[in-house]
């Protein structure tokens, strides 16, 4: 095999891995989740706000989402360029980045015991 | 001198406000004792310097210098003359006094004791301070104990009164502190030496100065000391601050306070920038001019007695200031005199006039009439007093007016003209003010007042006395005051191309052999 | 056309006058909001820019601890306009908010 | 070395001891954060935070003294790749820093208590801004400046809001947010066009090109120099740039005032000084003319702006623009004792606001309600003790001989002398200033003992705890010692400054 297509071989175990990963989830999901359908479900905007009387006050919990997401999603910037040199870079730049995540997980931490992801 | 007895002259009062201030605040005879018995300590002390002061010395006497703020080239330097010597003793001879005419003070009495003390220390300081940042400390703190003695047990609209008093005298005081920057860096620029030292800078800087500069810095000095004086364009605190603040503080705003600016000119303004000084004299005459009839015509229109007191006060220190810019010794023995006497006799009617107000709760010259029929003594004692003020010969004003005119006369004759006329202006305006208050038949309250008691003579009396004394008898005064004036004189003629006016042998009255000590031409005058 | 370095610089220029006269000029909190976005983004690309021309790296560093802080403002930002709503149920305008004044 | 052969990058070298102050501080955030996830209960929650904060505040205060000694025999370093420079500077800085912190902290407890308010967050966030302004001090890089402003800044947000049932608390915020944010950007730009005009962002790399290249356009240098002032000029609250200042300072829970007029401000000063001399030190005709109108503007407007309020914070927030308008004459100077005048200067205003704010935050009573002036009436009577303090902070700050202040204000003064010309222009405005406020603070002392009259309201004010009454104390005993034997903080201020990386 050419070096040309082992490349792309990696970026196939990727794919793979990925759509696993989904399935996974989506699976696991399906097994632990209670099913009980109501006729509210059906309704689009179900979750949360009521479709009648337009964009209300009631939606302050999606920004909590927003923000907790916005926050993760600018880890992301660190990451790509530690994750691209991680093998030039050696043990000590892993120590470092596992103390940022754990910097960052200790956030969401205590967003959830101070009960900031509870939805009622 | 092996005891720092200056330092000790500003430590006392202000430990006996320390002291005073950890009383129980419910015991205001036990704090009253305190703090008279502070002031006397201090008064003695200051005699025992009086006593050891070596007269017919011109250089400062019990020196001394510590490093205070090194890295800023501040040092802590004191030192007496004979110009500072009677300011000294007038500041520590007052403030019993002011203390004893307060006992009616029952009202929160240990802060009013307390500051009293304090601002004694402070002006302590700032007349003994021979470093221009020393002195400069001491001329503002001295402001805060006066702002809360007028605040806090002043009448009528004592707040105003206080933070105009505060306020006109900081924004003068910002152009002295830039002044005092300037010389000390200048110095430093030109020598590589931070220093502060009046000696020091003395010395240099009449020709180590540009003399724009000078001028410039001449004019910094003289608004913030104008201030102090006050001199007229500047002088609207003055009646306010008067008229407001309790007895006490009026004597010693009146007393010592005032004299920090004449002070000022005398010490700092004049040797630092002789030439400036020679070259402006002019100016500030012509100030001081204006101060003597201005104050004196605004007196007599003056309905309230304490106002128009304040008043007067305006005039009297434009007398100093015409003598200090007379820049002769006998305008300058007489700038320092009138000092002297100013304090002793304003002293007093600042005093009287408490003592009624706290009888009659009024100080309006037409709530008053025939007090001399009920209180005699009140009367009399008033009407000597005014007498001392207006400069009736044999009372000390009369001396240091003389002088202080005579010098003028010398180098500026109508000056000297035109200022003698505010003489007259003030027998007008005092003895019409007598003759108001005073004589006719009291009605109502008037009739039934009661005399001054023993407390309130042990009071004037003593300061009456001494101005009688220096008015007959000025020589132990002038003695001291003379060679400190002389060594001024000569360091303006040294550092300039100025020459002080002399007597011509032809003149009518006097020669020059007869000008050497002061008290005799006092004698020939009678 | 050649589009220089200074087309971009004179672009992030643009966008960040943009913001900044927005942001005096516009009374809508959440406006207000975005324009201090806009002027940061310009900041970014001009870092960006002189990087390139610079040949130097260390103006690309900045622009990520740039987007990292940006987006800690947003959170800050977006908390406090949702707990001034929260507490007053009214319009989004500076104006509403004024209680302090001397 | 690795098995794919990948050549390795060298990564910076770290000192730890060179960072251990701002890493310590964000620890101890960050650990009171993790034990408020664990403990629930806040009854146990706050005085252990508070336990955690104190001793992050004190092994900072240690790693500090360590560096002190360390720098006294090695002299100045940086680490992290000339990001983070240790000198006399930076640590004399985060003394102040730390002191402040340390005050504010004091002054919470009871706030919190009174307002029912979440305390460990409080605590964590209060920390958290501290270790920003610490790597503020020292930053020796654009970018770490920028960063550091923002650690700072974005806690302070949450603070300035943090009575979230108060609306004038939010709109503070709100309002210090918007205008932070515009000021962060600003400056940002600035730092942009300096580092396109020179190639750099490390201090020392700017001023290393500046002396070696002559710029045949300096617009770009020039316009970056000004925009930076912009940023900056916004933090320390100078005029033109000063307009959040008094709804802030008002709307902010009074500790968090303290704060930030104490602590934020010594911070910002230091980013300004070290840029400013640092980078730009070779062209400094270039700013000398720009902080010198600075100067001009803010003591006019900190001290005519305070005589027209009537709320007492109001008048120290203006008050505090006019402290800014003085400090920028030290800085202005462009002389090494400019430099150890405005830190002298930085540490004396650092404990008179942070003096004054503990007794208004005591008068205010709960809720923050009213520091109108009126409050204080007759505060004399009431509480003797509170309103001398209050009057010798007061006195203080209008620059009257024997307390602290007049030391500060020699100190910018003398450096304006020294520097000479257009200064002593500088100087004597600045002292007229000082009259002008003068009279707002004798305005405050003769309210205080006016006695309250019938109509007047007077409402109880709430208790001296221990931890308020440690503040005042504090202040007013720095106050007066300072005042009588500056020695000392001179020597230091002046230490430090000699080992002032350059």
């Amino acid at each position: 095999m050419t070096q040309f297509y082992r490349n792309y071989l990696a970026v196939a175990v990727f794919a793979v891995a990925a759509l696993g990963m989904v399935g996974a989830m989506l699976g696991v999901g399906r097994l632990v989740r209670p099913n009980r359908p109501q006729p509210e479900k059906y309704i689009a905007y179900e979750a949360g706000s009521d479709p009648i009387r337009g964009f209300g006050q009631s939606n302050v919990r999606y920004y909590v989402y927003a923000l907790l997401f916005v926050m993760f999603d600018v880890e992301a910037v660190f990451i790509f360029p530690w994750a691209i040199n991680l093998e030039a870079l050696g043990v000590s730049a892993l120590i470092s980045m596992i103390v940022f995540i754990l910097v960052l997980t200790l956030g969401l931490v205590y967003a959830w015991r101070k009960g900031v992801l509870r939805w009622a | 001198m092996d005891f720092p007895i200056l330092t000790a002259l500003i430590l006392l009062p202000f430990v006996g406000a320390l002291f005073v201030a950890c009383l129980p605040s419910n015991r205001p005879e036990t704090i009253r004792i305190a703090g008279m018995m502070t002031a006397i300590a201090t008064l003695g002390l200051t005699l025992w310097m009086l006593a050891d002061f070596e007269t017919g010395k011109a250089g400062y006497q019990f020196l001394s210098s510590h490093a205070w703020f090194s890295d800023l080239g501040v040092r802590y330097t004191l030192g007496v003359d004979g110009i500072s010597l009677f300011m000294v003793v007038l500041n520590a001879l007052l403030l019993p006094i002011a203390l004893l005419a307060s006992t009616g003070v029952n009202e929160r009495a240990k802060a009013f004791t307390v500051w009293l003390l304090v601002l004694e220390a402070a002006l302590m300081g700032a007349f003994l301070a021979l470093d221009l940042v020393l002195f400069f400390v001491f001329f503002e703190v001295v402001l805060v104990p006066m702002y809360f003695l007028i605040a806090g047990w002043g009448h009528g609209r004592r707040n105003y009164a206080a933070t105009k008093f505060f306020i006109y005298t900081m924004a003068g005081s910002a152009f002295l502190f830039i002044g005092i920057l300037a010389v000390g860096f200048l110095h430093k620029s030109s020598t590589g030496v931070l220093t502060f030292d009046v000696r020091v800078l003395t010395q240099w800087a009449p020709a180590g100065i540009a003399p724009t500069t000078a001028a410039w810095l001449f004019a910094a000095f003289t608004i913030a000391f104008a201030v102090k004086v006050p001199l007229v364009p500047l002088h609207t605190w003055l009646p306010d601050a008067h008229t407001e603040a309790p007895t006490a503080g009026s004597v010693i705003l009146a007393g010592v306070m005032l004299k920090l600016g004449t002070y000022g000119f005398l010490r700092f303004a004049i040797p630092i920038f002789p030439a400036a000084a020679v070259k402006y004299a002019p100016v500030l005459l012509t100030l001081a001019v204006i101060g003597i009839i201005y104050g004196a015509i605004v007196a007599t229109m003056q309905p309230d007695l304490k106002r128009l007191v304040a008043y007067s006060s305006i005039a009297h220190l434009g007398f100093v200031v015409l003598g200090t810019f007379a820049l002769t010794r006998q305008g300058l023995d007489g700038a320092v005199f009138t000092m002297l006497s100013h304090g002793l006799t304003t002293g007093v009617l600042f005093l009287i006039i408490g003592f009624l107000y706290e009888r009659r709760h009024t100080r309006l010259i037409a709530d008053f009439g025939g007090l001399w029929r009920s209180a005699p003594i009140m009367g009399g004692l008033f009407v000597v007093t005014a007498f001392a003020s207006i400069g009736l010969p044999g009372f000390s004003g009369f001396v240091g007016e003389f002088l202080a005119l005579l010098g003028t006369f010398m180098g500026h004759r109508w000056y000297a003209v035109v200022a003698a006329s505010g003489v007259i202006l003030a027998a007008i305006y005092l003895l019409w003010a007598v003759q108001r208050a005073f004589t006719g038949v009291p009605e109502g309250d008037n009739a039934t007042i009661s005399d001054l008691n023993v407390r309130e003579l042990a009071c004037i009396l003593p300061l009456l006395a001494l101005s009688l004394f220096l008015g007959v008898y000025p020589k132990p005064a002038l003695d001291r005051i003379g060679p400190s004036v002389k060594a001024v004189i000569a360091h303006v003629e040294k550092s300039t191309s100025y020459e002080s006016p002399k007597f011509s042998k032809h003149s009518p009255i006097l020669n020059e052999e007869r000008m050497d000590h002061g008290s005799d031409e006092m004698e020939e005058s009678k | 056309m050649i589009v220089t370095p200074t087309w971009y610089l004179v672009l992030a220029a643009a966008l960040f006058s943009i913001g900044a006269v927005g942001m005096l000029v516009r009374r809508n909190v959440i406006v207000m909001f975005m324009c201090v976005e806009l002027m940061l983004n310009a900041v970014n690309l001009t870092f960006v820019t002189f990087s390139k021309t610079l040949n130097d790296l260390s103006g690309q560093v900045a622009v990520f601890f740039v987007l990292v802080v940006a987006a800690a403002e947003v959170a800050i930002g977006l908390a406090l306009i949702v707990a001034i709503f929260r507490r007053r149920h009214t319009g989004t305008t500076a104006d509403d908010i004024s209680e302090l004044r001397g | 070395m690795n098995p794919l052969g990948v050549a390795s990058i060298v990564t910076p070298g770290v000192d730890w001891l060179g960072v251990a102050p701002v890493a310590l501080l964000a620890l101890a955030a960050i650990g009171i954060v993790l034990q408020r996830s664990i403990l629930r209960r806040a009854s146990v929650a706050y005085p252990s935070a508070l336990i955690v904060a104190a001793v992050g505040i004190i092994l900072s205060a240690v790693a500090l003294i360590a560096q002190w000694h360390r720098v006294q025999t090695d002299g100045s370093y940086t680490t992290l790749s000339k990001m983070v420079a240790v000198d006399g500077f930076s640590i004399f800085i985060g003394g102040v820093v730390l002191v402040a912190t340390a005050c504010s902290v004091l002054l919470a407890s009871r706030y919190l208590d009174r307002e029912r308010l979440d305390g460990p967050e409080y605590l964590a966030l209060m920390l958290l801004s501290a270790s920003g302004m610490l790597a503020m001090a020292s930053a020796n890089d654009l970018i770490a400046v920028f960063v550091a402003l923002e650690i700072v800044s974005i806690p302070l947000y949450v603070l300035v809001a943090y009575d979230r049932r108060r609306s004038t608390s939010l709109e503070a915020g709100m309002k210090y947010f918007l205008l932070g944010a515009f000021a962060s950007a600003v400056f940002l730009y600035g730092v942009a066009l300096t580092y396109g005009a020179t190639g750099s962002t490390g201090l020392v790399g700017i001023a290393n090109y500046l002396s070696e290249v002559t710029l045949l356009e300096r617009g770009t240098l020039l316009a970056g120099l000004v925009l930076m002032l912009v940023g900056l000029g916004f933090k320390v609250a100078a005029a033109p740039f000063h307009m959040w200042t008094p709804d802030v300072y008002q709307g902010a829970p009074t500790p968090v005032t303290a704060f930030m007029a104490s602590a934020t401000k010594a911070a910002a000063f230091a980013a300004l000084i070290r840029i400013l001399y640092t980078a730009l030190g070779g062209s400094s005709s270039d700013w000398r003319p720009l902080l010198w109108v600075l100067a001009v503007l803010s003591l006019l407007v900190g001290s005519i702006g305070a005589v027209i309020q009537t709320d007492v914070k109001r008048m120290l927030a203006y008050s505090s623009i006019n402290h800014a308008g003085f400090i920028l004459i030290g800085v202005q100077a462009g002389t090494i004792k400019g430099v150890s005048s405005a830190l002298t200067y930085l540490a004396i205003y650092a404990f008179l606001a942070v003096g004054s704010f503990a007794i208004v935050g005591v008068v205010a009573g709960r809720g923050d309600a009213d520091s109108d002036l009126e409050r204080f009436k007759g505060l004399s009577s009431r509480r003797t003790g509170l309103s001398w303090a209050f009057t010798l902070l007061l006195l203080a700050q209008a620059g009257v001989p024997l307390t602290a202040g007049f030391i500060a204000k020699f100190g910018v003064f003398s450096a304006a002398a020294g520097a000479g010309g257009t200064s002593y222009v500088l100087a004597l405005i600045g002292m007229l200033t000082a009259a002008i406020a003068a009279f707002v603070y004798l305005r405050i002392a003769a309210t205080m003992f006016t006695p309250a009259g019938e109509g007047d309201q007077v409402l109880a004010s709430s208790k001296v705890d221990l931890g308020t009454g440690i503040v005042i104390w504090f202040s007013c005993a720095l106050t007066i010692v300072i005042g009588v034997a500056p020695g000392f903080l001179l020597g230091l201020a002046e230490r430090a400054t000699l080992l002032f990386l350059r």
